[in-house]
């Protein structure tokens, strides 16, 4: 089974094999480290850029404008609000010049809490991504989406904003991505060697263009009683909830992982409230002037009579920053808990 | 190649012999287009006919010898332009049609640059490589390394070109363009151009900056020339702009230009857009010219009088034409369109 | 009646003279100009900075550690992008010392449409500033509230950002600040002349340490049917509307200035939502990820039951820019029309 | 006052002797304390007694030099420091505990710096005005500004300094720095410092930098000196930082410094935190001194022991110390205190 950190570089792979990426780029993106967290890892087209993340964006752009496929990558999310500015300017660049530049970019960047990562290793950052309109925004919670979501961003004619959750990059999925060898093949394949690797390099499994679309959720378990709106990492983590629930007769919960944050896939959401009218997001971003909160408004605009009880919301709490001892990193962030006590009282709550 | 230290121009008698009458009544001709089209859109700012002006008279004599020393076309192996709200001098030069920018001043729906959304003067050319000009100062440098990298991998000898102000020089951006531009790993092929009037809207240039000259950050860099220029002579902005795409096109790596240029109208309509008592370069070339015996006064009225006629012409077609209609606002949100969910009602 | 540029200004000078402010910047903030909009001409303590936001924000929170009370502007709200990181450093510094650096400094930055700004003139902030937990954010819609609010920020020793609504920096308001002589006069005091400045100084006319509470929203029309929420720009509209529908017997609305962002007065609105079972929230800012639906989500959360009809948004479009055409911002950017349609449907709208 | 050439120090041996064993001996013994600090927090990390580590084993010689001649308090008449995450050798040599390094490493609740919230080596001390060392590369370099700008205005001679590394001088801060300093109207008391340990995480300086020496910076600045050092050397770290403060102090202007300096256990935990064989400073210190007969082997073991002893008798206290209560996470949000109807559920 890939890891997600794997599953990024085999979709790097494919893309500057077969897709014109010929640029990915970032601080210590190229030889020798590949990463700080191994996505980049034998890749071709990698180099390591100076530490100047207005550097990096504003060169993303104008490789874009200039006819090619960048893939740049902010080292960890937490250090990309130096640059918000020239993120709007790859946003909005398609709209103000009245459509005449397209802008096919990707930022790739590690996103969320998880790896006790302290006040800036643990950002996230959806609630602004969601204001940079014209930029598409997408996080996936497994490897395999995580492939699929990157082969349509490099494919996007738009640029796209790929959050990587910092606390599933080395975890696996359940799902094979096409052309994958098993586990020990894969790592002596593609996984650089500790120590000198100067003279290493990658071998790759037979890749396909496998996408996801920009846009499109996921059903990871369909349900009846209760809908879980969530992504990144909280996905999997309301994923096991719900199947225990389900397995412990508790309670049938449709758990909906969005992937795609923008454009997001309403239908999906409609249709499930729709069938059990009872609805809570769940996501690790703070609670104030949360991107859910914007679904929640939304569903109340569209869906106020078909809700049986009032949708409901688990977030962080807006503390200043991410404290590092773990007391406060699960208190500040909700963890498996507050997500099993969440859905419990939206299944409990008298209709 | 030329010395790091700025290079004493050849007499200006010689030059003027060198570049010859016709080139030079060509330049005069594209530096009173530019000019009568700024004027206009002062006009037609004051007039209720559109609303902020910002634009570029008084750099005439620098904007149009580049433009004319542009290597034009699509595509990586033709130059690319990072340009500021003052370069309408520059894509006149390159052939862009003055009522094109009437149309965005008056924000009409025919305004090819942004369907009536931007500011005037904030072009968007893709057929010559202008790429969007942004209203925030000084990102253009930063951009302007992108395309610079693209030029850098394929074999070309076009090069990448970003101007802007000398305030603007205190923003990051222009030491990410400088850092950029010289790494040893990758040299860039960028003109690195400032415009220098001595203003940031109100604010003196001396009184912010202790550089004694922009051009002194090249010193930091072994490798980049760094020169400051008259940018109101077209001779010695022609020479320096000659010298400056040579070197970059052969050698594949940055060259830093100051250029000292009037601000004939002050910075905007927000400061009133009202000529200010500074040195006028189409008045200098006409007066070199003449005495150089090179041109009549008259030719130069003529040249006038044209231009002007046709602007009139280019304006009244304008006001003829429809403002965008609501629904446009929803075009160019995503290049593969709006998908059919996405929130339009504005809240509930 | 001074405008609410004016009241700034005097706010500023009392800050100046009282409160212990020695350093107000920005770029264009000094002589000769005094401020793009005027809000700072003929004080003490101004001057110009380089033209770089970095610094600005930098120089503020250095003032501040060290003991000052700087007031720093951002020329305009659009422009404020490319420092978000400093801005979260100010914000959160208090929190990451564990309370051993305090922040005071104030921010203040034109927001908002409605002077024909296109694209980088007409931003708004909200949704972003009320991420910066730890930065207080506060928005006057009178001359009276910016004088108030802005002695409050000046004596906060938390970083207050300081949102001047663009469109109303020339507006006058119906109540007098205190010590404000008639405006004739204070035109004559206060006003830099048109041409030559070098000579000209400022007469002040003695002012008072008027405060407005940061935190505290203003009921600014009382009413029983129907309650709007709102800020900025969009205050004053909402009041004509809410005024007329009352002359008109259309209704009785009860109209709140939030005033404040962060914190928010919620037992105000909490109030009105009991009296009235009916809510619209108004502001300017893009739908998606508004931080009136952050309200809304609250309101879900702690007055499901109470509400008689659900909540409404009335915003701004989420196109990736507000287009200059009045064609274009008048159908981005709500206007009286919209706030009538929405306040209508709003009463109507069967319990 | 120095020339702008990086003035050649005198020969080290007089140095030595000017200096004096007993403040080399006080040197050292600060030196080693940084040191054994620096590795304990490195085991802590690899055993479970913290998470990540980031320090600065390998910058003593130019560190604790620094600490010790920094004019030490609280307010514009004291220095400043703008700081980041290697310079726990500079706030040991002004006095602080090891003790607080490792609460801070624990993240325990009596952590001073952070209440357990921040990552080690991120100090921030009011009393002798060490502002929040912050994890954002280069901001420190604009928040320096903010200080400077304070001390111009007061009637002192205190200053402020900033340190960061190679790297990091790409970002715009360090542009925001340099031109604000050098302001005509009002230059800074800014003692800008370079650490130059040839990285950034993986990524060699000489791959993305064309500058020869990043103190060339002070080139395009008419009236800022700038040097490079071997920051390994006590001696010419102890002679170079004295003639930097003396300037600044006496003309309130900026000065640009940057130290070679060794990188010993490499980036950080993330890249595993072993020893890397590249000069060390206080090996240098103990050769040079023995040689010169200014001390004995014996003399410098006694110091390793004694300050290693102290430092397990802290260790052993902080693993007595609880952990913050998660309530703590609403101190601090707010000067004064949490507004009642501040959302704190984190959602429904
Ligand atoms: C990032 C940013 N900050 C501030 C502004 C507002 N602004 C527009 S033009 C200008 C002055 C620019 O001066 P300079 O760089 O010298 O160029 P000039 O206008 O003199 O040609 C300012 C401050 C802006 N557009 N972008
Ligand atoms: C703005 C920002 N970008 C990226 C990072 C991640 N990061 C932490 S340390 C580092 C390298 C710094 O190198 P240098 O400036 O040379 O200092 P050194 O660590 O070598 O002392 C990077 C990229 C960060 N902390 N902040
Ligand atoms: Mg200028
Ligand atoms: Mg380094």
């Amino acid at each position: 089974m890939a890891n997600m950190a794997q599953a990024i570089r085999m979709a790097l792979h494919y893309g500057e094999q077969n897709l014109g990426v010929t640029e990915i780029f970032g601080e210590d993106v190229g030889p020798p480290l590949g990463g700080v967290f191994t996505a980049t890892q034998g890749l071709e087209k990698t180099w390591n850029a100076p530490l100047d993340e207005r550097g990096i964006i504003g060169a993303a752009l104008g490789l874009a404008w200039a006819g090619g496929r960048p893939v740049a990558e902010i080292q960890f999310v937490d250090y990309i609000f130096n640059v918000i500015d020239m993120l709007k300017l790859a946003a909005n660049g398609h709209w103000s010049s009245g459509g005449r530049y397209k802008t096919p970019m990707v930022v790739m960047t590690p996103t969320g809490s998880g790896i006790h990562g302290s006040m800036y290793h643990s950002h996230s950052f959806d609630s602004i991504a969601s204001k940079l309109h014209g930029m598409k925004v997408v996080c996936p919670s497994t490897p395999i989406d995580a492939y699929g979501l990157m082969i349509a961003a490099i494919k996007s004619d738009d640029p796209v904003l790929f959050l990587k959750p910092k606390a599933l990059l080395r975890s696996k999925g359940e799902e094979l991505i096409p052309g994958e060898p098993d586990e020990k093949t894969l790592h002596e394949m593609i996984d650089a060697p500790l120590g000198d690797r100067t003279k290493w390099k990658a071998k790759w499994p037979k890749l396909s263009d496998y996408t996801v679309e920009i846009g499109k959720a996921k059903i990871s378990q369909a349900g009846t009683d209760a809908t879980i709106v969530t992504h990144g990492r909280m996905a999997p983590i309301c994923l096991d909830v719900a199947r225990r629930f389900q397995k412990e007769g508790k309670g049938s919960l449709e758990v909906i992982d969005l992937r795609s944050l923008i454009p997001y896939d309403w239908e999906a959401i409609k249709a499930s409230v729709k069938k059990t009218g009872r609805i809570v997001f769940i996501n690790e971003e703070t609670e104030i002037t949360n991107f859910a909160e914007h679904l929640i408004r939304r569903l109340v605009d569209e869906c106020f009579y078909e809700l049986k009880v009032r949708p409901r919301l688990l977030a962080g709490k807006a503390t200043p920053g991410i404290g590092l001892s773990p007391n406060l990193e699960y208190f500040i962030q909700p963890q498996t808990k507050d997500v099993e006590r969440v859905v419990s009282e939206l299944l409990a709550d008298p209709a | 190649m030329p010395t790091k230290a700025a290079a004493k121009a050849a007499p200006a008698s010689d030059l003027y012999k060198k570049l010859g009458a016709t080139k030079l009544l060509k330049i005069h001709e594209l530096m009173v287009r530019a000019r009568l089209l700024e004027e206009r859109l002062i006009k037609m700012s004051k007039g209720g006919d559109g609303f902020f002006w910002i634009g570029g008279p008084g750099e005439e004599a620098f904007n149009v010898p580049l433009g004319l020393q542009v290597k034009k076309g699509h595509g990586v192996n033709f130059d690319f332009l990072h340009l500021h709200y003052r370069s309408a001098a520059i894509v006149m030069a390159m052939g862009a049609e003055p009522i094109n920018a009437l149309r965005q001043m008056r924000s009409v729906a025919t305004d090819p640059y942004s369907k009536g959304r931007n500011f005037v003067n904030h072009y968007a050319i893709p057929e010559h490589n202008v790429v969007p000009v942004s209203p925030t100062i000084e990102t253009q440098y930063s951009t302007a390394i992108g395309t610079g990298i693209a030029q850098a991998r394929a074999k070309t000898d076009a090069i990448t070109i970003v101007n802007g102000g000398d305030a603007g020089t205190a923003e990051g951006d222009f030491h990410s363009c400088l850092v950029w531009a010289n790494r040893p790993i990758l040299p860039l092929p960028i003109l690195i151009i400032v415009v220098n009037n001595g203003y940031g809207i109100s604010t003196e240039m001396r009184t912010q900056h202790g550089e004694k000259n922009i051009s002194d950050w090249a010193k930091v860099f072994p490798d980049m020339p760094g020169k400051t220029i008259n940018g109101n002579d077209v001779i010695e902005t022609w020479a320096a702009l000659e010298e400056a795409f040579a070197y970059i096109r052969k050698n594949r790596k940055p060259y830093l230009l100051e250029a000292k240029c009037s601000r004939l109208y002050g910075h905007s309509s927000s400061s009133g857009a009202n000529r200010i008592p500074e040195a006028d370069c189409i008045e200098l070339l006409e007066k070199n010219m003449i005495t150089r015996g090179m041109a009549k006064a008259a030719d130069f009225k003529k040249t006038w009088d044209t231009e002007a006629a046709a602007l009139d012409a280019a304006h009244k077609q304008v006001k003829s034409e429809p403002f965008p209609a609501v629904e446009s606002v929803w075009e160019d949100v995503f290049a593969d369109g709006l998908p059919p969910s996405y929130p339009t009602k504005g809240g509930s």
